[in-house]
C-alpha cells in the first residue's frame, strides 16, 4: 500500500514551505520519526519526520521547491504492514452545517494544541472527529514555537525571524498585562559547588551555572503551576509537564527558546547535555519539528558578558519568563557584615491574567532557596 | 501461592462467611423466612440450623416488614444480626423498615444510635422465575444515603464482604445474584475478610472501560475475552460496591480509555447504570472519545419463558456489540 | 600528529577551524588572533564550553575551569595549548 | 376518681410526694406543649407539630414504671413521653427549634426526638414503623439475658398497618420483654376509630396473637400507673409480651394546620371535662394532698423551667451547614 507524504503544517500561522534537502533516498526504509527531509519556513530551517514506519518512494517535488502545507511531497511505500493507517492529511472543509461533530476528548487535545476542528476529517459516526484523528494531526503538526534560527543564505532568513519575533513581542506587550519582580540571589554556594564539580571533569562533562538555573526554576514551578503552562483566550491551561524553553540569542541578531522537555525530572548532566545539543544545532540551524514543541515556560540567561538584569517579555502563549543577569561579586550584608558574595539578579515577568505579585515573590523566594542547595539539583 | 486452594461454591463461600461470622462473634445471628430448618430457599444457610441451634439461625414467620425491623431494632440493642430476605421483590414488604429506619435512625438521632445490621438478599434473572422473584433493584438501594450496597461477584467477596459489612457500624445491604450462587472456583482456604469500598478492576485493558457488577460480571468477562480476540482491550471492572461508588477508579480507567459502556441487569430508566453514566459525564466529559453506552435489561418484568427470559437480559453477543458500538467498528 | 610537532601557524588554525565547528555562523568572518572571543564575537558561555571541549578532544590536552580566562583570544589560545 | 388505682395490683402506694410529682409531670408536658404551639404560630417552630395534650396521663403514668436501663420506642406526638421519660426540657425544646445543642442535634425536630441517655429510640414519624424496631430491642435483650423492658407507644392508627400485626406476632412467638401501650385517642389524623377498625376494641386484637390485654382508662394516671406496674412485672417475670390500651382524646388538633371538620366541638368540650390534669387535681384537692399555695408553686415553678428552657433554645446555636453530611454514616476513624 502506497501512500504521500505531505508538507506539513508546523504552526498555524504557516502555509507554505520550501524543500531544501531529501534526507531519504527512495528505497530507504523509514522508520517513525525518521527526518524525511529539510523544509526552509519562515521560521528558519526545519527537519520534518515521518510517523510511521515505511520506505521512501517517489519524490514528487524538487529542493528549491515551495509548496503549500498538505501538498504532496513524496511517495511512501509499504504503509499497512503493521500499520493501521496511514496519516490522513488535516485538510477538510469544514462541515457545512456550523460546529463540527467532535468527542469532547477529541477537542480538549485540538484546543491544547492549537489545531482547529474545521481542518480535521472525522472518522468518527457522521463524520465525527476522534480523539484518534486530532492525535494524527497533532503528529504533523509542531507545535507553535520560538524561531529556529536563519539558517545561512536562504534568503528567507533574518528579515522572516525578525518577523515573527515582531509579531510574538508585539502580541505580547499588547495583550499581556505584565508584571515584574526581581530578587537578588546569593550565588556564592552554587558557584563554588559548581567550580569544584567542574574541576575534576573533562568539558564535554562540565556543567554551565545556566543548567543549574534552568532546574532550579523548573524543581521549583513544581509549585507555582499558574506560571507553567499556556493562556488560551484568556483561559489559563496549566501544564503538568515543566518544559522549559532555554532563551538562546543569534549572533547579529533574532532569538530562539527551544524547550528543553520535563526539565524537571532531568539529571543536572543529561539536562547540561540537551542544552549543549541545542545550542550546537541552533548555530548550525538543525533544530527539528519534534524539538519545536511548546516551551510551557521561558528562561532567559545573560550568561557572564551581560548586564546585571533582564525584565524579559513573555513569550505568548507561555505565561511567564524567568531572567537571569550576570552573576557578579557583589557586597552584601551576612551576619551584620559587609562581604563580598557573587550574586545574581533573577526576575520573574508573569501574566497578571493568571498569578499575582504575591506568588510570583514567593516563587523567586523558593528559587532562591533552592539555589543554595546546588548539589540537591 | 502459598496459601491453600480449595475447590468451592458461590453459596458455599456465602456460608462459609456466615459461619466465621456467627463463630467469632456472640452477637451475630441470622434471621429470615426457612433459613433454619429449611436451610435457605437458595441453600446458603444449609447446615447451620443444626450446628448454631434455633436462636442464632431463627426462622421467622412470613413478615418482612415485622423481622426486618427487629433486625434494626435487634443492631440498636447490641446485636449483630444478619437479616435474610429471600429475594429483592419481597424485600419491598421491608422498604419502609430499610429506608425510613435503618438508613435514617443515625443520622435523625445526631449520631448516637448506629444500626449495625447486615441485609442479605437475593436478586437477578436467569432462573426461570419471572416477574415476582427476578428483579434487579440494587440501583434504588444505592439511591439511599445511610445504608451501603454490595454486590459480591467473586468468590472472595462472597466470603469476605460479609465480615466486613458485619464490623462496620452502619447498615449494609448485599446483593447475592441467583446465577452466581452455583458458581465454583478455587478459593484460598483461609480467605478472610476483603474490603466493602472500591471498584476492582478485573481485566486491565486499554480500548474502552466496561463497567459492571454481580451476575453481568462473568458474561462482561467473557465478552472481553472475544473483544480480545477481534484486538479489543477491554477493561472490566466490577463495581463491588454500589454504594458508595468508587468514582476515582472509574475516571481512572475512562481517563485511559476514552470510553465506556455499563453493564447491569437493571432496567436502564432510573438505573444505577444512568447514574454511572452521569457520573462519568460529569467527571470525565473531556476524556470522552464517545458517548458512554449502557446495556441493561428490557424494559419489561422478566417473563418467564427461558426464550424471552434470554432476550430481556445483557447477553455476552451484545456486551461485545455495545463495546464495538461505542468504538465505532 | 601531535601539537609539539605543529606550528603555532598550526595550532591557530586548528583552534579557529574548532571555533567555525561549534559556531558555523562565524564561518567566513575575519576573527584576528587577538580579537577577545566574547566581547567581540559574542561568544557565550555554551559556545565557550563546546569549543573548548573540541580543543581538548582534539589536542587531548587538560583545560581546567581556571584557565579558562587565558583562551580569551584565538592567540592566546594557541600559546596556552602550544605550551602543551 | 377512680378507687381502682389504689386496689389494682396492690403495688402502687400513692404518698402525697408522689401524687405531687405525677400531677408536675402532667403539667410539665401541658405547659411545654401549650408554649410550642403559641412558638410554632411565631415561626420559632417549623415542620409538623404534633400535640400531646389531653393524653398527658399515659406517658406519664407508665414512665413511673421503667426502670433506667429499659427502652422506650414512641411516635411522632412523643413530646410527653421525651419529657416524662426524663430528657432535660432545654434539650428537648432546642432540638423544637432545631438548634445543634437540641437532644437530637436538631436533626429531627419535633417528630424525632432520639436520646441514647434515657433509652428512648424515637420519635417515629411512619405510623407502626416503631413496633418491629422495639420487637428488635426486646429480642436482642433476650438473647443477651438481660431482664429489661422495652415499651412502645403508638396509637390506634397503626393498628390498621401490617407492622402491628408483625410486631404483635413475633414478639408473642418468641416470648419477647415488650410492653405495647395503645393510645387510642379515637381519630387517626381525621378518621374515626370506628371508620377505620371492624373491631374498635384494639385489645382483642392483641388478645388474638395471645398477646395478655386490657383495656383501661387513659385519663386517669394512678390506673395507668398501677396497671402498668402489673404489666412490667409481667415482663420482666418472663411471661412475654403485654399489651395496654389507653382510651384517651386528644384536646387539639392532630397537628398544628388542622380544622378539625372530622369531629364537633360538643365532643372536643365533653372530652376536656374528663382531662386527665383536671380530674387529677381535683381528687387531689378533694383528698387534701393539694392547696392552692402548693398548686400555685408547682406551676411557678414548671413556668420557671419553661422559660429557661425557651431561653436556651433561643440562645442556641445552628448546625454549621459545612456539617451537613455528618451522621449519615459513621465517620471511621482514618
Amino acid at each position: 500500500m502506497s501512500d504521500l507524504y505531505r508538507m506539513p503544517s508546523l504552526g498555524s500561522d504557516m502555509e507554505s514551505a520550501t524543500l531544501i534537502e531529501w534526507c531519504k533516498q527512495p528505497g530507504e526504509r523509514l522508520a517513525k520519526d525518521d527526518v524525511i527531509a529539510v523544509v526552509e519556513t519562515q521560521k528558519g530551517a526545519i527537519e520534518i519526520e515521518v510517523f510511521h514506519d515505511a520506505v521512501m518512494g517517489k519524490p514528487l517535488i524538487e529542493v528549491g521547491e515551495t509548496v503549500p502545507v498538505g501538498a504532496a511531497m513524496a511517495e511512501l511505500e509499504g504503509i499497512g504492514d503493521g500499520i493501521e493507517q496511514a496519516p490522513s492529511p488535516p485538510v477538510e472543509p469544514p462541515a457545512p452545517s456550523g460546529r463540527r461533530r467532535a468527542s469532547p476528548a477529541a477537542r480538549r487535545l485540538a484546543e491544547a494544541r492549537g489545531i482547529g476542528l474545521e481542518r480535521l476529517r472525522g472518522s468518527g459516526p457522521e463524520g465525527a472527529i476522534r480523539l484518534e484523528d486530532v492525535q494524527r494531526a497533532v503528529q504533523a503538526q509542531a507545535p507553535k514555537a520560538p524561531l529556529p534560527p536563519d539558517s545561512k543564505g536562504t534568503g528567507l532568513g533574518m528579515a522572516a525571524m525578525r518577523q515573527a519575533i515582531a509579531a510574538a513581542m508585539s502580541r505580547s506587550k499588547r495583550e499581556i498585562p505584565h508584571y515584574y519582580l526581581s530578587h537578588d540571589i546569593d550565588l556564592t554556594r552554587a558557584t563554588q559547588w559548581l567550580g569544584a564539580h567542574n574541576a575534576e571533569l573533562p568539558p564535554d562533562r562540565r556543567i554551565l551555572m545556566a543548567a543549574l538555573f534552568i532546574k532550579a526554576v523548573a524543581l521549583t514551578l513544581r509549585k507555582f503551576p499558574e506560571l507553567n503552562g499556556f493562556d488560551r483566550d484568556g483561559q489559563f491551561e496549566p501544564s503538568k509537564a515543566i518544559h522549559v524553553g532555554s532563551a538562546t540569542a543569534i549572533r547579529g541578531g533574532g532569538l530562539v527558546a527551544p524547550a528543553i522537555h520535563d526539565a524537571d525530572q532531568l539529571e543536572l548532566g543529561p539536562l547540561m547535555d540537551k542544552l549543549r545539543d541545542l545550542v550546537a544545532r541552533v548555530r548550525r540551524g538543525g533544530l527539528r519539528a519534534s524539538e519545536l514543541s511548546d516551551p510551557t515556560v521561558t528562561v532567559s540567561s545573560l550568561g557572564e558578558r551581560g548586564v546585571d538584569r533582564l525584565y524579559g517579555v513573555i513569550y505568548p502563549p507561555q505565561v511567564a519568563i524567568v531572567g537571569f543577569g550576570t552573576p557578579e561579586l557583589r557586597p552584601r550584608v551576612v551576619e551584620g557584615e559587609i562581604t563580598p558574595r557573587t550574586l545574581v539578579t533573577a526576575t520573574l515577568a508573569a501574566d497578571h491574567r493568571h498569578s499575582d505579585g504575591h506568588r510570583g515573590g514567593l516563587f523567586l523566594a523558593k528559587l532562591a532557596a533552592r539555589l543554595q542547595e546546588p548539589e540537591t539539583l | 501461592m502459598s496459601a491453600e486452594m480449595i475447590q468451592t461454591s458461590y453459596r458455599e463461600a456465602l456460608r462459609e462467611g456466615i459461619r466465621d461470622a456467627l463463630k467469632r462473634d456472640a452477637r451475630v445471628f441470622l434471621m429470615g423466612e426457612d433459613v433454619g430448618r429449611y436451610g435457605g430457599c437458595y441453600a446458603v444457610s444449609k447446615g447451620l440450623y443444626d450446628e448454631f441451634g434455633p436462636e442464632r439461625i431463627r426462622d421467622t414467620p412470613l413478615s418482612e416488614c415485622g423481622f426486618t425491623g427487629a433486625g434494626i431494632g435487634a443492631a440498636m440493642g447490641g446485636m449483630r444480626p444478619i437479616v435474610e430476605i429471600m429475594t429483592v421483590n419481597f424485600s419491598l414488604l421491608a422498604l419502609d423498615q430499610i429506608v425510613n429506619n435503618a438508613a435514617t435512625l443515625r443520622h435523625m438521632s445526631g449520631g448516637q444510635f448506629n444500626i449495625p445490621l447486615v441485609i442479605r438478599m437475593a436478586c437477578g434473572a436467569g432462573k426461570q422465575l419471572a416477574a415476582q422473584h427476578s428483579h434487579s433493584l440494587e440501583g434504588w438501594y444505592a439511591h439511599i444515603p445511610g445504608i451501603k450496597v454490595l454486590a459480591p461477584a467473586t468468590l472472595e467477596d462472597a466470603r469476605g464482604m460479609l465480615w466486613t459489612a458485619l464490623e462496620d457500624p452502619d447498615p449494609v445491604v448485599i446483593f447475592e445474584h441467583v446465577m452466581l450462587y452455583n458458581r465454583t472456583g478455587q478459593l484460598a482456604a483461609d480467605a478472610g475478610p476483603v474490603p466493602i469500598e472500591g471498584a476492582a478492576v478485573r481485566l486491565e485493558g486499554t480500548d474502552l472501560s466496561l463497567v459492571t457488577y454481580g451476575g453481568c460480571l462473568f458474561k462482561t468477562l467473557e465478552a472481553a475475552g472475544q473483544l480480545a480476540a477481534e484486538d479489543i482491550s477491554a477493561e472490566v471492572i466490577d463495581l463491588r460496591c454500589l454504594r458508595p461508588l468508587d468514582d476515582a477508579t472509574l475516571m481512572t480507567s475512562v481517563a485511559k480509555t476514552h470510553r465506556a459502556v455499563i453493564i447491569s441487569e437493571e432496567w436502564r430508566s432510573g438505573s444505577l447504570a444512568a447514574e454511572v453514566s452521569a457520573r462519568i459525564m460529569e467527571q470525565a466529559f473531556w476524556d470522552l472519545d464517545a458517548p458512554v453506552g449502557r446495556l441493561c435489561t428490557a424494559e419489561v418484568p422478566i417473563p418467564y419463558p427461558k426464550h424471552l427470559e434470554d432476550a430481556a437480559l445483557p447477553q455476552v453477543s451484545a456486551i461485545v456489540d455495545a463495546a464495538k458500538a461505542v468504538l465505532n467498528r | 600528529m601531535s601539537i609539539q610537532e605543529m606550528t603555532r601557524e598550526a595550532v591557530a588554525a586548528a583552534v579557529l577551524e574548532e571555533l567555525t565547528n561549534v559556531a558555523p555562523d562565524l564561518a567566513g568572518e575575519d576573527i584576528p588572533e587577538d580579537a577577545d572571543l566574547r566581547d567581540e564575537f559574542d561568544l557565550d558561555s555554551m559556545d565557550f564550553l563546546n569549543w573548548i571541549t573540541a580543543l581538548h578532544n582534539r589536542f587531548g590536552i587538560d583545560i581546567p575551569e581556571l584557565d579558562y580566562p587565558k583562551l580569551s583570544t584565538i592567540g592566546k589560545a594557541a600559546d596556552y595549548l602550544g605550551r602543551g | 376518681m377512680s378507687d381502682t388505682h389504689t386496689s389494682a395490683g396492690g403495688k402502687l402506694h400513692l404518698n402525697r410526694d408522689h401524687a405531687l410529682h405525677l400531677l408536675r409531670e402532667m403539667l410539665r408536658i401541658r405547659r411545654f406543649e401549650e408554649r410550642c404551639a403559641e412558638l410554632y404560630t411565631q415561626e420559632k417552630i417549623r415542620g409538623f407539630l404534633h400535640l400531646y395534650v389531653g393524653e398527658e396521663a399515659i406517658a406519664v403514668g407508665v414512665m413511673q414504671c421503667l426502670a433506667p436501663e429499659d427502652a422506650v420506642v414512641a411516635t411522632y406526638r412523643e413530646h410527653g413521653h421525651a419529657l416524662a421519660r426524663g430528657i432535660d426540657m432545654k434539650t428537648l425544646m432546642a432540638e423544637m427549634y432545631g438548634k445543634q445543642e437540641g437532644v437530637s442535634r436538631g436533626r429531627g425536630g419535633s417528630m424525632h426526638v432520639f436520646d441514647a441517655a434515657t433509652r428512648l429510640y424515637g420519635g417515629n414519624a411512619i405510623v407502626g414503623g416503631g413496633l418491629p424496631l422495639a420487637v428488635g430491642l426486646a429480642l436482642a435483650d433476650k438473647m443477651q439475658g438481660r431482664a429489661r423492658v422495652t415499651s412502645c407507644f403508638f396509637g390506634e392508627g397503626a393498628v390498621a398497618e401490617g407492622a402491628f400485626h408483625e410486631s404483635l406476632n413475633l414478639a408473642a412467638l418468641w416470648r419477647l420483654p415488650v410492653l405495647f401501650i395503645c393510645e387510642n385517642n379515637l381519630y387517626a389524623m381525621g378518621t374515626a376509630l370506628e371508620r377505620s377498625e371492624s373491631e374498635t376494641e384494639i385489645f382483642h386484637k392483641a388478645a388474638s396473637y395471645k398477646v395478655p390485654a386490657v383495656s383501661l382508662d387513659g385519663m386517669d394516671v394512678i390506673a395507668i400507673e398501677a396497671t402498668t406496674r402489673q404489666a412490667v412485672a409481667a415482663i420482666r417475670a418472663g411471661e412475654g409480651p403485654q399489651f395496654l390500651e389507653c382510651r384517651t382524646y386528644r384536646f387539639r388538633a392532630h397537628s398544628m394546620f388542622d380544622a378539625q371538620l372530622y369531629r364537633d366541638k360538643a365532643e372536643v368540650e365533653a372530652w376536656k371535662r374528663k382531662g386527665p390534669l383536671l380530674r387529677f387535681r381535683h381528687w387531689l384537692e378533694e383528698t387534701h394532698m393539694l392547696d392552692a399555695a402548693e398548686a400555685e408553686r408547682i406551676e411557678s415553678e414548671v413556668e420557671d423551667e419553661l422559660a429557661a428552657a425557651v431561653a436556651f433554645a433561643e440562645s442556641g446555636t445552628w448546625e454549621p451547614v459545612e456539617d451537613l453530611l455528618r451522621d449519615v454514616h459513621t465517620e471511621q476513624p482514618a
